[in-house]
């Protein structure tokens, strides 16, 4: 039952570290926001 | 209202909104079906589920680093020096560092269970491990100041670089491990898949591909943000300057 | 462009003909290390086996040495920022400083051929040395180029100690396997007859002659702010 | 920044230096804050004012060494930005470094400074005499000099590659009172020649009595110099 561990693992090292990345970049995201008038983003 | 908008979807736009929830939905999906749902390998048994995982993976570190080569020869090639070029080839570059070191993680955990060793000097081992390098690199080469456009060009020089090296580094790991001929790692890991881990398979790619647009539109948006940041700080920063002007 | 090339070139050698830095440090920093990879290895078998890698492991690491001062000079006083402010071709001063460069590697790689023929009792035949030092001007070059390439970028950076071989040794990975599967056949290690270390040049051609060309390209914008 | 009409770049300009509203931001900081100022053929214009009022930066803008954010800059109708290599080709700039290799000569130096531009050796020979570097001098190594017979090896060096826009910043700093004498004359003969030249420096006695326009740089801006000043 090595195995298990092993493809939980690299399952669980796969997911958290793309939420880590997401959640990292929404936040900096956020606070460098506070200060840009949301109409001057070209997107929206 | 501004203020809401501004907290609730700051890089977000129903676009993404859309796009993340069918991408959370498929890694769910993902998820079942690689752990549960599909049946084990006839060689590789119960471990054929990480590849599941890591295929993805290291699939989109490749796609990553391309539109990064891509959106680098972009910059300096359209007369308009568009630093959104810039900023996709840098927020590509570093979701690719990301999904590179997660597959090396994988990969070895396979390698691991399958060939009984974490690493092996094959050559696309190898050649991931230099890439993963050259572009951790890139990142601090983007990371050395100066204005938007200078660090755009010296980036996006070094981009081009980068996807020069590769196969030359690529070919010579090559045929230098041609000549070794160690027992080459534990013969029968052949996967023969069935329709079902065939398709789930895909569906990772999917899955995978999808993640990333949501996150490359997030974190180009995000640099965007920052740069516009020391804009209005310089705007500031003008107004400031010309008032001590006027004074003095 | 020659014109400045030379000019280049041939200050950065009277350079070091007065300063003496990589005849007096580098040099012996380099023979040293082939003496230390003696200490730490301890079996004559084993040296004998390894001996070409090392030579050009230290090589390498030389090269991080040898590309720092050689943009340090240009630093120190601003010269580097009073070429580019005076017009100067970028394109020259490239090719100048891979040349000064690559002159000063072949010093060293031969001092470093000499001390593994002394301490690891490495043998080279008439043929072998034909090979030899074919593969020591092709690996030179090349080196040289990518050297001076990243050094220009890293010159002005700050951290540039520690970025230079961050960006430099996984370029250079294949010149130390095409060099050192060379260098083992000249050498005869292992048995290995010096006609198979032919093949291995036309990977060094291939990487001397891109990042020469390609440098000379790049060095302008990598530069130039 | 890419449209310069025609006929400035044909060669016929209206002024040696030309700048216009120009914005340079260093970090985040604007260190020209739409500074303008125009300069002709043969005038020494000398630029005073507080510490990091942008006195360098306006000297670096001019040599095409600094990106420009906002505005335009035209030396002898090349454009800064967009044809940056042929405007510094023709200029030369001396800046708190003197851009020499301390363990050459200074005949060294200035020969290899010259070589650049192809000179010959009665031109760099000319070159060290007008600064005062013949004889013994020339063939010592920078690193054993004083700052002031840097500096004036830094000078011959200029002259060595025939530059006509002289940027000087800080130029006295360093000389002797017989170095300055030397400095303005040959200052004053290259203006004669027809060379432009642009000091900025504090000391306002010393450089004020070479100069032919005072300007002020104010907080990032080119103010005139109120009761006008020679």
């Amino acid at each position: 039952m090595k195995d298990a561990g092993f493809i939980i693992a690299s399952y669980v090292v796969t997911f958290a570290s793309i939420g880590l990345f997401s959640f990292a970049v929404l936040r900096r995201s956020r606070s460098a926001a506070r200060d840009i008038r949301p109409e001057d983003r070209p997107w929206s | 209202m501004t203020t809401r908008v501004a907290r609730d979807r700051v890089t977000g736009t129903p676009f993404t909104r859309g796009l993340g929830i069918v991408t959370i939905a498929g890694i769910v999906w993902l998820v079942i079906f690689g752990l549960f749902v599909t049946p084990a390998d006839v060689n590789q048994g119960e471990t054929v589920r990480i590849m599941y995982a890591h295929v993805p993976g290291a699939w989109l570190a490749y796609l990553a680093f391309i539109v990064t080569a891509l959106s680098s020869a972009m910059y300096l090639w359209r007369r308009t020096r568009s630093l959104t070029w810039d900023r996709i080839a840098g927020a590509s570059a570093e979701i690719g560092v990301l999904f590179m070191g997660i597959s090396l993680v994988t990969g070895s955990l396979w390698g691991r269970l399958t060939w009984g060793t974490f690493w092996t000097w094959d050559a696309r081992l190898t050649t991931t491990a230099f890439l993963f390098v050259t572009y951790i690199g890139y990142l601090a080469v983007r990371n050395l100041g100066g204005t938007h456009h200078q660090r755009a060009r010296r980036s996006a020089v070094l981009a081009l670089l980068a996807v020069l090296e590769i196969p030359l580094v690529h070919f010579s790991v090559e045929i230098w491990n041609s000549l070794h001929q160690e027992a080459s790692v534990a013969g029968n890991t052949d996967v023969t898949m069935d329709g079902l881990m065939l398709f789930t398979l895909f569906l990772g790619v999917i899955v995978f591909t999808l993640m990333y647009v949501w996150m490359l539109l997030h974190r180009q948006r995000a640099l965007t943000l920052e740069d516009m940041l020391d804009d209005t700080g310089l705007d500031r920063a003008l107004a400031a300057r010309r008032t001590e002007a006027g004074v003095s | 462009m020659l014109r400045t090339a030379k000019t280049i070139a041939a200050k950065d050698l009277r350079i070091e003909l007065r300063s003496r830095v990589i005849a007096n440090q580098v040099i012996p920093f380099a023979a040293l290390v082939m003496i230390l990879f003696a200490f730490a290895l301890d079996s004559d078998a084993v040296l004998e086996r390894v001996a070409p890698g090392l030579v050009w492991l230290a090589t390498i690491f030389s090269v991080l040495f040898i590309v720092a001062r050689s943009f340090a000079l240009e630093t120190t006083d601003g010269a580097l920022e009073a070429l580019r402010a005076a017009g100067v071709d970028p394109m020259g001063i490239f090719l100048g400083k891979t040349l000064a460069l690559a002159t000063q590697l072949i010093a060293l790689e031969a001092v470093l051929v000499g001390a593994s023929v002394v301490l690891y009792r490495a043998d080279v035949s008439a043929s072998g040395g034909v090979l030899l030092v074919t593969t020591a001007i092709l690996a030179t070059v090349g080196l040289a180029s990518v050297g001076t390439l990243y050094g220009g970028l890293a010159a002005g950076a700050k951290g540039r100690e520690t970025l230079l071989p961050l960006l430099l040794l996984p370029v250079v990975a294949p010149v130390l396997i095409g060099a050192t599967r060379a260098t083992e056949s000249a050498f005869g290690t292992n048995g290995i007859d010096v006609s198979e270390g032919w093949p291995w040049l036309g990977l060094l051609a291939v990487f001397a002659v891109l990042f020469s060309v390609v440098g000379a390209v790049a060095f302008g914008p990598l530069v130039d702010d | 920044m890419t449209d310069v009409p025609a006929e400035l770049r044909s060669g016929r300009f209206d002024h040696v230096v030309d700048v216009r509203d120009v914005v340079v931001v260093l970090g985040a900081f604007p260190a020209l804050a739409g500074a303008s100022l125009t300069v002709d053929r043969g005038e020494i214009v000398l630029l005073s004012g507080p510490n990091g009022a942008g006195k360098t930066t306006l000297l670096r803008a001019c040599a095409g060494l600094v990106p420009i954010e906002r505005g335009r800059a035209s030396v002898l109708g090349l454009d800064v930005s967009t044809e940056r290599d042929a405007v510094r080709r023709h200029v030369g700039l001396i800046g708190h470094h003197n851009g020499l290799y301390s363990d050459l000569s200074v005949a060294e130096n200035v020969r290899f400074w010259g070589s650049t531009v192809g000179a010959s050796s009665a031109e760099i020979a000319t070159a060290m005499q007008r600064m005062g570097l013949d004889g013994r001098l020339s063939d010592l190594p920078v690193a054993r000099l004083s700052a002031g017979q840097r500096r004036r090896t830094a000078l011959a060096s200029l002259v060595a590659r025939r530059a006509s826009l002289w940027l000087l910043d800080e130029p006295h700093a360093g000389l002797d009172a017989e170095g300055r004498d030397e400095l303005d004359s040959v200052l004053r003969a290259a203006a004669a020649a027809g060379a432009t030249i642009m000091v900025a420096s504090h000391e306002l006695e010393r450089a004020g009595s070479l100069a032919t326009r005072h300007v002020r740089v104010v907080a990032g801006q080119v103010v005139p110099v109120s009761g006008g000043a020679a």
